[in-house]
């Protein structure tokens, strides 16, 4: 493998990274600082993607369908948070999974009864399409260059949201005690519904900014669940920081490993069995970080070691 | 005489598209043909094997039916198939037909009407030959269906192997791969992508600036997904043994039924639903389902008119039958094929020998 | 209390009675129904031990359910195939004897979760949940790409395994197999809920550090509490393999996780019967609404979703007079 | 005489079956100080739980300067002013402690500078998480937290427990000041008979739920005391 | 005199730069309650801590009955004897007060073979359960659940639980805290029986149970050992009454 090939898959190991942490910004929100289990994340993922391209095939406009995917998303979040989630704070945490296990199946399957069984067309804006040629001679897609961009723009936000505003302090209060919080008069449900909701509205964006690369259909939110676990995890809860870093090394260990790991196998075994073996052991490389990053350092990377 | 028919197949979560289609070109077929001795039990299998297992108990021990069909996935199949057949029922594939139940494990009570899973490959590496690509480069999942699908290619493929990859089941991310085509020295790509890892794939493909021609089996482009593909998939070459523009009187039948009937225009799966009836239909009327020889042999004629123009099941029960190439169109807004030619003409599986039926 | 056991009663006697009616009017599906409501429930046993009680979120259950299945196929296919399973260092041929296969099973599934547990139980809550689903999705993958045993296709093995005395082809015996497996480790949980392990497990779900200041070590307690868990899913697993006469790696897939952990939220976490009610809930709805609509599954979660809402400390809570378990 | 700032009517309340307060009134008026007092588990923590909207009642009424606060939510009737100094402390373990105390302050005479001067030890401390503080450190944190709401009426469940005897004087002495300045009005449970005695003049005795006294701490007498105190 | 039966040479700990134990040394011999007292946050919890095997020391020793246990995990040292009552309650808050000493009984069982032993209808841990639960005041409450139970009651609980350890060794943190005058009196008048039982490790801002109890006062401020001597020697120390006691101190 050449070395300016080994150059680009970093950087597409980045940049999926970068999409991961799209992927699972609404999750850090809602999961790693309100500390809620939401299992319909995909879910919300999914009615944006679908929002975003429904409204784009009626209007032509993609920007107008990230707006429509935002809403869609946010709306769904305040009506999921006031009517099922909000009944569930004061019981056992796995109540929140068996609701949130129920919502999968209402959303996917609404879902297809309003807009059929058939994938949805929904592509890069035309102002985003096409190549760049990046130094070193890689030609780089626009689109890919803008996921980067926005990555980074929702983790600075976030960054700024949750470190900096008397918001974030408040919603970690409020997961370590509900009633206290309250006591002192902070407005503990609205703060919840909010977060929530701006929560699911990220998971939205994200399908509609994602979903342009791949392809938008019901059940498409269920992988990216358990990614978006992945990375919060390998980061370390409740922190940014932490979702970022373990983005991007997901993101990097799949995409080396994918194309590395053939490489590497096939200097001891014939080629198509190295390359079998390669992948096969590519697919669980993920869960191998997860494991062994557990392992080592039980909170995860970035995560506040409980005393 | 009367038939009882027990339809598995996927209609909930991602999959239903291919499961519903498959239904609704089944039950056309029925209602042309007027077929009202043939009773359809229809259930969701979830796209779980373990599901499909119990429906087909469920159809088997309660539902007495005679007939199963309707498994879209070869993974169900493979745990659906072997034990019906061996309880005596008669299985008819409208779609999944991997290599396992071709050869060795071929059985008098299994038809397939679709094809063998390689079929579409195999056409797809003479197609390759025949253009003139020289350097290919190959992907699928690694999982059975993917090995076996660039097996097939090869098979027929005279061109070299300049890069081969197994990406993983429900990948969504392919910047990777079209690097390392990108480097590759490749003159021409094949990929087996099914469902939504086409899709993402071919859009991802379009918008990297690589500019090879693709080739792949018609799955990534049929008609139920092509829409999703949207533009990028203009003028990409894949296989099928049918399409919408075969020049036949039963083509016309079920394309313009469908049509009047669900308002969408059919897929492959709708199509090979549709023969699937219609073979019933023919063995229906000759022999009762009761006689299990005479209704086996009646099957086996294949006596009824195929969308796909000739049709007729080889040794092991598997169609030989015409492959062609097709060209992705736009006929005003929508996105459909066009049949170029045929690539493999009256193609034989290359399991049928192993079978010792 | 004295209600929640009478409950139980009812409930076990109502998942005996329907298969033996059915056998009587010869409605055979209705029994193979039954039997996958049993093993699911015997499945889900083994996490409430370690869910219900430890407190330990497994979401790699799966893979103890699938490992189980994969012994009874793996061996059961080479015994239809008399090639053995092993040459070397020894002969080892495989075998359809369920005597044989089920504390095979159980071996495995006990090993498998200890190595499992070992690592895992290191961490602790959400840490839990991920670090088990990545030992499962590990074994999934494996399972998938690894083409010996037919890979994402799976393996079929046609028969059941055979039973001393009993046509296990036949749905009633088969069923009649599960429903005593499930009922010895229903007695298993009972017994150890009452006994000091169980008091260490439920003591160091609520709070370790006293427990430890006690002088009882969580991580040992937690950890016997995970590798029987493990073990009874496993043989869970067995025998569902031998129902379907299949195994695929969709057994080891998250979903059957999650499937799992909602069987026992439904039923009730921690209580003796939970399993039982939430298998029994969970399946049958499943099987009366798939025939209903092609959205089927969207009321299926909506009912679901009125459950939880509704019902605290699900089923059993809700019909239990008592709130608490205990 | 001016209407009370705090009044309990007629209060019930009950945990689940098991019915903890009996009809039970007082009043207070603004800038008085009261002290709340009894055995364990006579109800003296339910009351204060009552009067921030913690507690549902079964029956009864409480108002906070003419508002009836009997329906209120517990954040709304803390904004009239109420601020908690909670039993077991509760702080929130994994926030700084400055977060702690801005998290929920509102402007006024308390700020973090004048909380620091009260406490050094938090001064010192800022950046630490909150559940690792020692446990008086802890304490210091609740009662700076509360201050920080600059509240009304300030009610302080076992505010001193585990604090240091000379950082005890310096809190009542630091209250008697704010007290007197002003007309913070001020519930207090404590264990200490000789510490409340000096703050609060007047005194509540709880038994089973039941008031049985309300009047002068100088009444309080040492019969009383030994019949509802122990002591 | 006796040899000491828990002794801490040398400890040290600091949490970044925080030092919280600045070489203690420290004993505790047999039938002495030994009082430990300092102001907030001079490192008495984290002293305890390290005795009781919570967190390990950055340097020196802990001995145990002359074996050093300094790398002993909590439920090892616990085996052998030692029985720590918590500053804050710390109970299974599920369980019922029963369960709750139940659980410190078993703890105290050896081997794993009994693991499988029925618990609630074993009369050999219920009798006994039944008092220490009375000893600490909360007789009748067996059926109810610690999460019902007020502060008070379930600092009682607390020590109910290190009754039942029936220990060689206790640390007790603040025993009297949230007691109540009339508790204060009572939980008084039980430490001195126990002391006959198990020396007694005692910190505490409780002034009055101190000078009632102690046979020796160990003062600790910024994390070192200040004073150590009788109750007279200690009430007398001028360093002692500036850094904790305050002037007016009994
Ligand atoms: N959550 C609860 N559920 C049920 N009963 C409770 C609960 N909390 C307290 N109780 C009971 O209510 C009674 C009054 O409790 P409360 O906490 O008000 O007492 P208290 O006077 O504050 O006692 P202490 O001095 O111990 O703090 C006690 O008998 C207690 O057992
Ligand atoms: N994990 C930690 N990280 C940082 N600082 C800590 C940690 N644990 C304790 N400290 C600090 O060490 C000092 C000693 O704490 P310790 O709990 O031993 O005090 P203490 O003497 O028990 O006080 P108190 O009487 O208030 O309970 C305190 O200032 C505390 O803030
Ligand atoms: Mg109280
Ligand atoms: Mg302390």
């Amino acid at each position: 493998m050449s070395l300016s090939l080994l150059l680009e898959q970093v950087l597409n190991g980045l940049q999926f990274g970068m999409m991961l942490f799209l992927m699972s910004a609404g999750l850090t929100l809602v999961f790693g600082v309100m500390g809620l289990i939401n299992l319909a994340h995909g879910s919300f993922y999914m009615i944006g993607a679908f929002a975003c391209a429904g409204v784009a095939m009626a209007t032509g406009s993609f920007f107008l369908g990230l707006v429509a995917a935002l809403a869609a998303a946010a709306v769904a979040g305040i009506l999921v948070e006031m009517l099922v989630i909000r009944r569930l704070y004061d019981r056992d945490h796995l109540d929140q999974v068996l609701a949130t296990f129920a919502l999968i199946l209402v959303f996917s399957e609404g879902t297809r009864y309003l807009f059929g069984s058939f994938p949805l067309y929904l592509d890069v804006p035309p102002l985003l399409s096409g190549a760049v040629a990046l130094p070193g001679g890689i030609d780089y897609p626009v689109y890919r260059l803008a996921v980067i961009g926005a990555g980074i723009a929702l983790a600075a936000g976030l960054f700024w949201l949750v470190g900096h505003t008397r918001l974030g302090i408040r919603i970690r209060a409020g997961e370590a005690d509900r009633e206290m919080i309250a006591a002192l008069g902070v407005d503990i449900d609205r703060l919840y519904t909010i977060v929530f909701a701006l929560g699911t509205a990220l998971a939205g964006l994200a399908g509609a900014i994602v979903g342009t690369l791949q392809s938008v259909q019901v059940g498409m939110g269920e992988p990216v669940l358990i990614l978006a676990f992945v990375v919060i995890v390998i980061g370390g809860i409740g922190s940014i920081k932490g979702a970022l870093i373990g983005a991007l090394l997901v993101g990097l260990t799949d995409t080396l490993g994918r194309s590395l790991l053939p490489v590497v196998f096939a200097a001891f075994l014939p080629p198509s069995e190295a390359n079998a073996v390669g992948s096969a052991l590519a697919s669980l490389l993920i869960y191998l970080l997860m494991a062994g990053v557990l392992v080592f350092r039980p909170s995860g990377l970035f995560g506040a070691v409980r005393a | 005489g009367d038939v009882k028919v027990g339809m598995i197949t996927t209609l909930s979560g991602g999959g239903a598209g291919l499961g519903i289609d498959t239904r609704d070109g089944f039950l056309l077929a029925l209602k042309q043909a007027g077929a009202d001795n043939i009773e359809v039990v229809i259930e969701d299998d979830q796209q779980k094997p373990d599901v499909a297992v119990q429906l087909a108990d469920k159809m088997i021990q309660s539902e007495n039916v005679d007939v199963l069909t309707g498994i879209v996935w070869s993974n169900l199949a493979m745990a659906v198939v072997p034990a019906a057949t061996a309880q005596g029922k008669i299985y008819l594939s409208t779609n999944a037909a991997p290599s396992a139940l071709a050869g060795k494990g071929c059985h008098p009570n299994y038809f397939s009407v679709s094809y063998q899973n390689d079929n579409l490959h195999e056409a797809a590496g003479a197609y390759a030959t025949k253009a003139g690509i020289t350097k290919a480069f190959i992907l699928a999942p690694n999982y059975p269906a993917g090995k076996d699908s660039l097996n097939g290619f090869k098979r027929f493929y005279e061109g070299e192997v300049v890069g081969e990859i197994y990406t993983q089941l429900g990948q969504t991310d392919y910047a990777g791969e079209i690097a390392q085509i990108r480097a590759s020295e490749a003159d021409g790509i094949f990929f087996f992508l099914p469902g939504g890892m086409g899709i993402s794939f071919v859009k991802q493909y379009a918008g990297s600036g690589v500019e090879l021609p693709l080739i792949g089996p018609a799955f990534s482009f049929d008609q139920g997904i092509l829409g999703a593909v949207g533009d990028a998939a203009l003028g990409v070459k894949n296989t099928s043994q049918w399409n919408k523009d075969i020049d036949n009187e039963a083509n016309k039948a079920f394309v313009d039924g469908f049509l009047a009937e669900y308002g969408r225009l059919p897929s492959l799966y709708a199509a090979q639903g549709y023969d699937t009836a219609m073979l019933l239909v023919s063995a229906a009327e000759k022999a009762d389902v009761t006689d299990a020889d005479a209704f086996r042999a009646a099957l086996k004629e294949a006596d009824f008119a195929s969308v796909r123009g000739k049709f007729s099941f080889g040794a092991n029960q598997h169609p030989i039958q015409d492959i062609y190439v097709r060209e992705v169109v736009k006929e005003g807004d929508v996105l459909t094929n066009r049949i170029l030619e045929p690539v493999l003409v009256d193609h034989v599986d290359a399991y049928a020998a192993e079978c010792s039926m | 209390m004295i209600r929640e056991r009478y409950l139980n009663l009812a409930l076990l006697a109502a998942l005996l009675a329907v298969p033996v009616l059915a056998q009587i009017q010869g409605a055979p599906f209705t029994i193979t129904l039954a039997t996958k409501i049993a093993i699911f429930a015997l499945a889900a046993v083994g996490l409430n031990l370690a869910l219900g009680l430890g407190g330990l979120v497994s979401f790699g259950h799966a893979a103890f359910f699938g490992v189980g299945g994969y012994v009874v196929g793996i061996l059961a296919s080479h015994a239809r195939n008399y090639e053995p399973f092993l040459t070397w260092p020894v002969e080892v041929a495989g075998t359809t004897q369920m005597l044989v296969l089920w504390p095979l099973a159980v071996l495995v599934a006990a090993l498998v979760a200890a190595a499992i547990g070992a690592l895992s139980l290191r961490t602790s809550g959400i840490f839990f949940i991920m670090i088990t689903l990545a030992f499962a999705q590990m074994l999934y993958y494996f399972a998938v790409s690894w083409p010996t045993y037919g890979g994402e296709d799976g393996l079929p093995f046609y028969l059941r395994g055979d039973f001393p005395g009993l046509n296990t082809m036949d749905p009633i015996s088969f069923f009649g197999l599960c429903y005593a497996l499930l009922l010895v480790a229903l007695w298993l949980f009972h017994r150890l809920h009452r006994a000091r392990f169980g008091l260490a497990l439920e003591g160091a779900r609520q709070n370790p550090e006293r427990v430890q200041a006690l002088g009882i070590r969580p991580f040992e307690v937690r950890l016997l509490a995970f590798i029987l868990s493990g073990a009874i899913t496993g043989l869970a697993g067995a025998l569902y393999a031998d129902l379907n006469r299949f195994v695929s790696p969709a057994m080891l897939g998250w979903q059957t996780s999650g499937e799992l952990i909602v069987l026992i939220i439904l039923g009730g976490v921690g209580r003796l019967c939970g399993p039982v009610a939430g298998a029994g809930l969970f399946f049958l709805l499943e099987h009366w609404l798939g025939g209903l609509s092609e959205f089927w599954q969207f009321w299926f979660g909506l009912i679901l979703l009125g459950v939880v809402l509704f019902a605290r400390g699900g089923l059993i809570g809700a019909l239990a007079k008592d709130q608490t378990h205990d | 005489m001016s209407a009370p700032f705090l009044s309990l009517r007629d209060i019930f309340a009950a945990y689940g079956p098991a019915e903890v307060l009996f009809d039970l009134s007082f009043d207070l008026a603004e800038g008085e100080i009261a002290a709340l007092m009894g055995r364990n588990g006579m109800g003296k923590t339910t009351t204060i739980r009552s009067i921030c909207r913690l507690q549902q009642l079964t029956h009864g009424a409480i108002h906070l300067d003419g508002h009836d606060i009997t329906r209120l939510d517990a954040h709304e009737a803390a904004r009239l002013g109420l601020g908690l100094v909670p039993e077991g402390r509760r702080c929130f373990a994994p926030l700084t402690v400055e977060e702690n105390l801005v998290v929920a302050a509102r402007p006024g005479h308390w700020d973090l500078a004048r909380i620091t001067e009260l406490f050094p030890r938090l001064g010192e401390r800022l950046g630490q998480r909150a559940g690792s503080l020692s446990g008086g450190e802890q304490q210091m944190l609740a009662i700076g937290r509360a201050l920080m709401t600059n509240p009304r009426l300030l009610l302080l469940d076992e505010a001193t427990e585990g604090l240091a005897p000379l950082i005890r004087q310096e809190i009542w002495a630091a209250i008697e000041v704010v007290a007197g300045g002003s007309g913070l009005t001020t519930l207090v449970v404590d264990k200490s008979l000789a510490e409340l005695r000096g703050l609060a003049r007047r005194a509540i005795v709880l038994e089973k739920g039941r008031k049985v006294f309300d009047g002068a701490m100088a009444d309080l007498t040492t019969d009383l005391c030994e019949r509802y105190l122990g002591v | 005199m006796t040899d000491p039966i828990l002794e801490a040479r040398g400890l040290c700990k600091s949490f970044g730069a925080l030092v919280a134990s600045d070489a203690v040394s420290l004993d505790l011999r047999s039938r002495e309650i030994h009082a430990l007292i300092g102001p907030n946050g001079a490192g008495k919890s984290t002293l305890i801590k390290q005795l009781s095997g919570d967190l390990r020391p950055d340097s020196g020793q802990v001995l145990f009955d002359g074996h050093d246990v300094t790398t002993l995990h909590v439920a090892g040292r616990a085996r052998l004897g030692l029985a720590r009552s918590f500053q804050v309650s710390s109970v299974a808050s599920e369980f019922t007060v029963l369960q709750n000493v139940l659980l410190a009984l078993v703890g105290r069982e050896r081997g794993a073979f009994g693991l499988f032993r029925r618990v609630l209808n074993d009369t050999r841990l219920t009798e006994p359960a039944g008092g220490h639960i009375a000893r600490a005041g909360l007789a009748g409450r067996e059926r109810d659940r610690a999460a019902d139970l007020s502060h008070g009651e379930r600092r009682r609980l607390e020590i109910a639980m290190a009754l039942a350890q029936a220990p060689r060794v206790f640390l007790l943190d603040e025993p009297m805290a949230g007691l109540g005058l009339e508790g204060s009196g009572e939980m008084t008048d039980l430490l001195d029986t126990l002391r006959h039982e198990a020396p007694i490790l005692l910190v505490e801002h409780d002034m009055d149970a101190v000078f009632a109890l102690a046979d020796r006062i160990s003062v600790m401020a910024g994390g070192r050992l200040i004073a150590t001597g009788t109750v007279d020697e200690i009430r007398a120390d001028r360093e002692v009454r500036r850094a904790y006691l305050g002037e007016a101190a009994p």
